[in-house]
């Protein structure tokens, strides 16, 4: 148990030290920062000696020699664009984007668990049907556009829901938060849903698939031939055996919904991370991309190694060892 | 107690409906233990299904009674066949190692199912429990029933199987291939405990298998059935013992006996190609150079060791020993039969002869020749074509997405026996005939083929390898007896026209003492016994030997034909 | 006889199955019109003689305003929109598959290989996979759409623009396929016929694609089915978030991002015309996807 | 500090919905980017000094006109004996943190803008030398007499001498945050009330300003919104009063609503083409490779009279875009009336002077356009470039964003580009020292004349005009340089980028050519 976890920590760290190198060398090539740094007036000459104090024209090897010794160090440097710590733009963010994670994640899964089981037990139903039907079509149809004919509907024709930003947002320590106020619950309703919508999919096609899978095995059939009550069934045999796979790729899936909310932020202006390294695109901001990065894969790190813990309880096998 | 008239259950496909079973009759009394015998697709497990509700969909009941006491069971709807389930009729699956759910406790599983029956405390049905389980021979059983599935060995869990089958007191189970899957020591304490059941507590118990030694150990009453149709019913003695119906022969004939050797089975004429007549072509390609002599294969010391899995960080993790301290001689142009129950280490054993497996240590000889294990054997190395293996699965043994002739041709052309493509053809079409196949069978697909069918073919690949010595893992324990018997005789065949050197394993003791001359017992890695098969089987020495004799299900002496 | 069924199967029910033959003409009628754009299409997008800014704006031809030259309308250009979207399917389609073929390949490849040799090579492999799926599919492409603009002169970035979308996604793809194959390769070592084709001594490369690959085809086809219908939506998100292609040689989602400026605007069809065409291709390919899936695991039905 | 409790109600209470609709005198307003920082003089583009336009305060200020008047300097006249100007500076002015200004913070501030850490201190490269006369009066000398001096350093902000030095920013921030990044202390109107870089930033009115308030905002806030689309739904839906810009293709949308209207007016920034002068041979041609065919007058006239601009105001930018005839749009001084007409779309005429230069078959070559710099400028580029191929020009188009784009221009990378250019100074002299004198690395001219267009004569006249302090003397000289570069065709001027904003009915706004958006001639009025 022990080992389990602390092999899958030098894993982690392996993976992190990975995307640190690619992070930072490849954003080295995505352009000049220096021309976005300076205005239009400023000559030849000024822009050559910003280069060289920012240590552009130093030889590749120490550039990253220094940046990641920079960031063992946890000085993640300063952005170009604002000339503010990296470390302090991020954390601010921070909250903005995992609580939009998090809620889109709970919609995927609220949603999409109960509707996979149904699915699963009625495969032929018309409900069954229309809601594959639904889901496909959901899909099919890419982020941003859901996102806009959300705005497009409930912000501007209906004026029901706002259409960007987080509303209202209370600070408790150092986390901002839209979860204390009405108009903050308000702004997160579109763009958690529109992040959500892929999500819920995948999550309900894998319920059902995996559900269906799990129906089939010899325990249902014996606890079907022994009359365990339906209910009982479905939720605490099928169920719990189907979390098993789906937790996984749930893990997995949390990444992937960090790195969509790149659009999602976009399209709803949410002061995220993803809007953030949108910007610093833009901007040629080097030091933010990098960082962004790493905290991206830490953060998909962090949540498979919470799966692996959590594949342990859910599975006794994982937990205690065989006697025989 | 239960009446089965005249079922019928069909199941709707795109070429209309399927007869699964027609016009089935049988009945069970309390305290009966009813054998519902037959090959795979006879339809016995679709009889069971159907009188407990739980056919596959969309296969339903087309016509017939079931009755059950004084139920209908028929006429009940969705519910009360449910509520129905476990509380009258019960049922037991053939694996143990998947009919518990593993993510809940034995005790909750156990509880859950006697309260949904029955209206008493959790407490009641809790000292239940414990009380089941003892009497089903678990000991400890208070403290032993908060545990998880998986710590359990097959045989306890098939207890506890049998104890949740049982926990609400149903009056009929209906155990589908409940043994089939054990080793024969927890076989026969398992059909102990059944007959006990249904001898104490008056469960009557419809029990399905394909293995007529089982049924001869236990069953009461029997029904044979073929092709979804009853072929006849009585008293077990009545109708194993002294057979009438031309199947019930042909199937006795075809179970090999431990007590004593059969040259060959008595298999009829219709079923099985003469393996003498045909395939002259092949037969003479077979003989033709260098087969004059039979060689021998040696083994001295083997051990063969995994790493066994790391779970902690400080300690190394203990080798799994799978081989220990292996030695015999297989002398050249004979069979050596290898036994062993699951865990014995016997298809490790054929895994480090066949090089896919690198022993630990010892060493193997090969006519002579040292034969390096595991990656040291080169892929050119001569013993790639001398040594042949026919495996366990005909389903898996055979790549499905290769034609048949793609697959006999592949040794030809690896090992340079043939170059032309035309004469590998033939060669191929003619050691089809060889093995009892048609040359039709050359442009068709593996799955076209029965189980017995694809073995053959397995057969045929090994012999355009030309081999010398061939291995034969467990070669006929996923087909039925009949084909078995057909199989068996075939193999006899080849090796006595081709002095070929057998090495045969199997879990299954009457099958071995029909083919091996000398015999090696195994036990978890390790040789118990080894000598001439005879000597092996009428005077063991091991204790453990003499024990899986006399757990081996026989037919009694008065039935043998 | 099995697969003979389940090739007849497979087509029983398929005839069974109206949504599916919907989407099979579907994607089937997109896919001819994609391919055959240069001679069906009223006018060449890419040649800017062939259209005029005087042109611009015009409705579809139902609209009172609308032109019968123009039957679907034209964006701000004056180009044609039934001429933009099938040149624009052709593009999607043509990155969707490259970059679906390039995964396929890559992915089967290791996921073949770390299956078959399993030990240090295997972990290697599911390392760079980890690092690559610690990496979504957007920043992957964010990533090598940077680094391609850092080590291409800029002309040379013009041409290979479509060659840089179809690796970035074709990297985002790879891993699904890899970590597939991979599993299936390791159930199919096991099987008796891999052992045989092993004691034998044959290759590995032929034991690998010969006897394995042919085995495992199925959930890969699911895979690719699937993938197919994510790399067209990825190259759509791409061109969103404005890396994507340029304006002057526009795949679906370019299109969808020019349209995205007339959103409020009054222009609809400049938006939804090629979005409902992008919608409606997806949909068909995941509609056959799905079809596949059931197909290969019966259980699913 | 950017804890926020607008409307907002802690969980656990009586949740009570409140409208979303604005105080009568907060306002909500947005725009496409974030001022990137406080600090006025760290980076020289127009989101941080129009944003910072209304905290800081210059020497002079532009009025509504753009004219410029006094702001912390009531008067400024020429020096006597010495080149540069003397500012008298205003009394009684207190900055937002109460410090009394002084000319040492007029001082302090040169100092910190002419650093080599300021990005501004351009501004500053005629200023030799800057002499605190007594505490409101300071001298700017040049080293030449520099007439336009006083209207160049509008954007030049002073802050707080003692304020800066306390708090450890007495240099702009150049590759680290400092102080004056996250925090301002100006005299202007409006002071910080909160920041969130990147997300919204609050500014509240500054009680204690000099002048005259003309505006009703209590709390004002700003918000970026990136996504044009986003941005005008924001403003549709009420979340915002006001918004810069948004696309002409909305514009017929936001005023056909109840409730919003639209603001047109036109920027200072031309829009035009410029070509590869200086190449021996086309770049990007199939067809000629041995020539540059640009190098002929004949042929960039050709190009110029086959742009169809009529056909560009109405589809690509719906009427909103006055043709442009030279590089500065007519608001600006030293405009040249003389010079006002432009060629016209003539693709005949375009025809025969291409035959006329030999290229009567016409030729290809590279455009580079920039997609993400203009209104527009990917799609006027793709109409231009099927406009040439009407004449036989045919255009090679490559597009690209910014990012990428000026370092291929840099790099002389082109045979043709678009270009757009507002006046720093808002004076004819300002292109012609950038644009159309010679490439002069040592000087600082002609930096960003890429195509390096030369004309002697217009070399001889820059330091003329810039030292002219006679006005009609000066008008002569910069009519001639005008002349000479329409007849020679130095760029092809197309337009002036139109300037479009919305805004809900209720606010009354003034909106500046220079595109800054000015809060202190706001108004909020009561919602009908």
């Amino acid at each position: 148990m022990v080992y389990f976890i602390v092999k899958r920590l030098v894993q982690s760290a392996f993976v992190m030290l990975a995307v640190a190198f690619l992070a930072f060398s490849l954003f080295r090539f995505v352009g000049d920062p220096i021309t976005q740094m300076t205005g239009v007036e400023t000559s030849v000459a000024d822009q050559e000696r910003l280069r060289e104090d920012l240590g552009l024209n130093d030889p590749y090897a120490l550039q990253f020699a220094r940046f990641t010794g920079d960031m063992l160090k946890g000085d993640f440097g300063f952005s170009y664009r604002t000339r503010q710590p990296v470390a302090e733009m991020i954390a601010t963010r921070i909250p903005a984007t995992l609580e939009l994670g998090i809620v889109a994640l709970l919609i995927s899964l609220l949603v999409g668990i109960p509707a996979g089981v149904y699915t699963a037990l009625r495969p032929r139903g018309i409900a069954t049907q229309a809601i594959l039907m639904v889901t496909l079509v959901g899909v099919s149809i890419p982020t941003f556009v859901i996102g806009i004919m959300l705005i497009f509907f409930f912000g501007v024709q209906l004026g029901w829901l706002p259409t960007f930003g987080r509303g209202g947002t209370v600070r408790l320590g150092g986390w901002e938060t839209s979860f204390l106020t009405v108009d903050g619950w308000r702004a997160l309703i579109l763009p958690a849903f529109t992040l959500g919508v892929y999500q819920l999919t995948l999550t309900m096609r894998l319920v059902r698939a995996e559900m269906m899978e799990v129906m089939r095995s010899d325990y249902i059939r014996f606890a079907t031939a022994r009359g365990v009550p339906m209910n009982r069934l479905y939720f605490k045999h099928a169920l719990a055996n189907t979390m098993v796979p789906v937790i996984t790729i749930i893990g997995l899936q949390f990444g992937g919904v960090i790195a969509f909310s790149i659009v999602t932020e976009s399209v709803f202006q949410w002061p995220g991370m993803g809007l953030l390294f949108l910007e610093s695109i833009r901007f040629v901001d080097i030091p933010v991309m990098g960082v962004y990065l790493v905290v991206i894969a830490f953060f998909f790190v962090l949540v498979n190694l919470i799966v692996d813990m959590l594949y342990v309880v859910i599975d006794p096998r994982l937990r205690i060892r065989d006697v025989s | 107690m239960l009446r089965v008239e005249n079922l019928t259950v069909k199941f709707p496909s795109r070429f209309g409906d399927v007869t699964a079973v027609e016009n089935m009759a049988m009945a069970i009394a309390p305290g009966e233990i009813h054998g519902l015998v037959g090959e795979s697709g006879a339809g016995k497990s679709t009889v069971g299904a159907a009188i407990i509700g739980l056919l596959q969909p969309p296969g339903f009941v087309a016509d017939g009674t079931l009755q059950l006491g004084d139920v209908d069971l028929r006429a009940l709807d969705r519910f009360e066949a449910h509520a129905l389930r476990g509380k009258r009729v019960s049922m037991i699956f053939q694996d143990p190692q998947t009919s518990l759910n593993p993510l809940m406790r034995i005790e909750d599983q156990l509880v859950e199912t006697i309260l949904a029956h029955e209206d008493i405390s959790a407490d009641a049905a809790q000292s239940r429990a414990i009380d089941l389980l003892e009497e089903m021979g678990i000991e400890d059983a208070s403290s032993r029933m908060r545990s998880y599935p998986h710590q359990f060995s097959g045989g306890m869990r098939q207890r506890v199987v049998i104890a949740l089958a049982i926990c609400t007191n149903p009056e009929l189970i209906i155990a589908d291939e409940p043994t089939t899957a054990l080793d024969v020591a927890v076989q026969s304490q398992v059909l102990d405990l059944i007959r006990r059941l249904a001898d104490v507590r008056k469960v009557g118990f419809m029990l399905i298998t394909h293995d007529i030694g089982v049924i001869a150990q236990i069953a009461d009453t029997v029904t044979m059935m073929r092709r979804g149709k009853r072929i006849e019913s009585g008293p077990t003695a009545e109708v194993l013992g002294n057979p009438s119906h031309a199947y019930t022969k042909q199937l006795m004939d075809a179970v090999p006996p431990l007590d004593r050797k059969i040259d060959r089975f008595r298999v009829p004429k219709d079923e099985e190609i003469d393996a003498t007549g045909q395939g002259d072509a092949a037969r003479a390609w077979l003989l033709g150079a260098e087969r004059e002599t039979a060689v021998g294969l040696t083994l001295e010391g083997i051990a063969v060791s995994f790493p066994g899995v790391r779970t902690s960080m400080w300690q190394k993790p203990a080798p799994h020993i799978a081989l220990q301290d292996i030695s015999f001689v297989v002398r050249p142009g004979s069979i050596m039969g290898i036994v062993g129950e699951s865990g014995s280490g016997k298809s490790t054993l054929a895994k480090t002869l066949t090089g896919l497996i690198k022993p630990s240590d010892g060493t193997m000889t090969l006519a002579g020749a040292p034969l390096p294990g595991g990656g040291a054997r080169a892929r050119k190395h001569p013993s790639r074509q001398l040594i042949q293996m026919v495996f366990q699965d005909p389903y898996s043994s055979l790549n499905s997405r290769h034609r048949v002739g793609t697959i006999l041709a592949e040794p030809l052309w690896l090992y340079g026996l043939v170059t032309d493509k035309e004469e590998r053809r033939k060669l191929c079409i003619d050691m089809l005939r060889l093995v009892g196949m048609l040359p039709e069978a050359i442009d068709k697909y593996p799955h076209q083929f029965s189980g017995g069918q694809r073995q053959r073919i397995a057969v045929a690949r090994a012999l355009l390898a030309r081999p010398k010595v061939l291995i034969c893992d467990e070669p006929t324990s996923a087909l039925d007896v009949s084909i078995q018997a057909q199989l068996l005789n075939l193999l006899k065949d080849l090796q006595a026209s081709f002095g070929l050197t057998v090495l045969f394993i199997s879990h299954n003791l009457s099958v071995v003492r029909q083919m091996a001359d000398d015999v090696v017992v195994l036990r978890n890695g390790r040789i118990q016994e080894q000598g001439p098969c005879a000597t092996i089987y009428e005077t063991p020495t091991a204790e453990y030997t003499k024990e899986l004799l006399a757990l081996t299900p026989v037919l009694p002496a008065d039935w043998r034909p | 006889m099995l697969a003979f069924i389940k090739r007849y199967e497979g087509l029983w029910l398929f005839s069974r199955s109206p949504a599916v033959i919907l989407a099979a003409i579907m994607a089937f009628g997109i896919i001819l019109g994609a391919i055959l754009a240069p001679w069906i299409a009223p006018i060449n997008p890419y040649d800017l003689a062939s259209f005029s800014l005087m042109d611009g704006l015009l409705p579809p031809v139902w609209d009172e305003f609308g032109s019968e030259k123009f039957l679907l309308g034209t964006d701000d250009q004056g180009r044609d929109m039934i001429s933009s979207i099938l040149y624009g399917a052709r593009l999607s389609l043509i990155i969707g598959i490259s970059a679906m073929t390039i995964a396929t390949v890559l992915g089967v490849g290791l996921g073949l290989a770390a299956g078959y040799f399993g030990g240090r090579f295997d972990a290697i492999v599911m390392r760079i996979a980890d690092i690559q799926l610690a990496l979504p599919a957007i920043l992957t492409a964010l990533l090598i759409d940077g680094i391609a603009r850092g080590i291409l002169p800029p002309e040379m970035q013009q041409n290979l623009r479509v060659t840089v979308l179809i690796i970035a996604i074709a990297l985002s793809l790879w891993v699904n396929f890899a970590r597939t194959a991979r599993a299936s390769t390791f159930v199919q070592m096991n099987k008796e016929y891999v052992q045989a084709a092993l004691i034998q001594g044959q290759h590995p490369l032929r034991v690998m694609f010969v006897h394995i690959l042919p085995n495992i085809l199925g959930p890969l086809l699911v895979i690719m089915t699937v993938d197919l219908a994510s790399a067209i939506l990825l190259e759509a998100t791409l061109s969103f978030l404005g890396i994507g292609l340029p304006a002057d040689s526009p795949s679906l989602g370019t299109l969808i991002r020019i349209g995205m400026q007339f959103l409020l605007s009054g222009e609809w069809w400049i938006l939804w015309i090629p979005t409902l065409f992008l919608v409606a291709l997806v949909v068909s390919i995941n509609v056959l996807g799905d079809f596949l899936r059931d197909v290969f695991n019966p259980r699913l039905r | 500090m950017s804890r926020t409790l607008r409307k907002s109600i802690l969980l656990g209470g009586v949740i009570s919905m409140t409208a979303l609709g604005v105080q009568a005198e907060s306002f909500h307003w947005a725009s496409t980017t974030d001022p990137q920082t406080m600090d006025p003089h760290a980076v020289n583009s127009a989101p941080v000094l129009s944003f910072l336009n209304n905290v800081y305060e210059g020497l002079v200020r532009r009025g509504q006109d753009m004219a410029i008047e006094p702001s912390l300097a009531t008067s400024w006249e020429p020096m006597v004996g010495d080149n540069g100007w003397r500012f008298n500076l205003r009394q009684d002015v207190t900055f937002q943190d109460g410090a009394a200004f002084t000319a040492e913070d007029v001082m302090f501030s040169y100092q910190r803008a002419s650093n080599e850490a300021a990005d501004v201190r351009s501004w500053f490269s005629p200023v030799s030398e800057v002499r605190v006369v007594d505490d409101f009066t300071i001298d700017f000398v040049t080293s030449a007499p520099n007439p336009l001096f006083p209207s160049s350093i509008a954007n030049f902000m002073i802050l707080d001498k003692d304020w800066a030095t306390a708090n450890d920013a007495t240099l702009p921030a150049r590759d680290a945050e400092n102080f004056a990044t996250m925090n301002v202390n100006g005299t202007g109107p409006f002071t910080l009330s909160s920041r969130d870089p990147g997300v919204k930033t609050v500014l509240a009115p500054h009680a204690a300003w000099w002048d005259t308030a003309q505006h009703n905002v209590t709390e004002a806030t700003f918000t970026p919104i990136g996504n044009s689309a986003t941005g005008l739904a924001a403003l549709l839906s009420g979340e915002i009063d006001f918004i810069q810009p948004i696309p002409l293709q909305d514009v017929a949308q936001v005023e056909s609503r109840d409730g919003f209207k639209v603001l047109e007016g036109e920027e200072t920034r031309v829009i035009m083409f410029g070509f590869g002068h200086e190449h021996d041979t086309l770049l990007y041609s199939s067809d000629v490779t041995d020539a540059n065919p640009f190098a002929d007058p004949r042929v960039r006239l050709a190009a110029a009279h086959a742009i169809d601009l009529a056909s560009i105001d109405r589809v690509l930018f719906r009427g909103k875009i006055e043709g442009a005839s030279q590089l500065v749009p007519a608001n600006i001084s030293g405009y040249s009336d003389a010079n006002a007409d432009r060629p016209a779309y003539d693709p005949e005429m375009a025809k025969s002077l291409l035959a006329e230069a030999g290229y009567a078959d016409g030729f290809s070559f590279g455009l580079k356009c920039p997609n993400d710099r203009y209104i527009n400028d990917e799609a006027l580029c793709r109409a231009a470039a099927s406009m040439f191929a009407a004449v036989g020009l045919d255009a090679d188009l490559s597009t690209g964003p910014v990012r990428d784009y000026w370092p291929q221009l840099r790099e002389d990378d082109f045979d043709m580009y678009l270009l757009g250019w507002s006046p720093g100074s808002f004076d004819m002299e300002h292109p012609i020292r950038f644009l159309m004198h010679s490439q002069d690395d040592e000087k600082k001219l002609g930096s960003w004349n890429f195509g390096n267009y030369s004309n002697a004569r217009v070399d001889e006249l820059l330091p003329l005009i810039q030292q002219e302090i006679d006005a009609d003397a000066r008008q002569a000289m910069v009519d001639e340089v005008v002349s000479i570069t329409q007849d020679e065709v130095a760029y092809i001027p197309l337009y002036t980028q139109p300037l479009i904003w919305a805004a809900k009915d209720n606010i009354d706004l003034t909106q500046r050519s220079d595109n800054f958006f000015m809060l202190r001639w706001v108004t909020v009025n009561e919602a009908n």
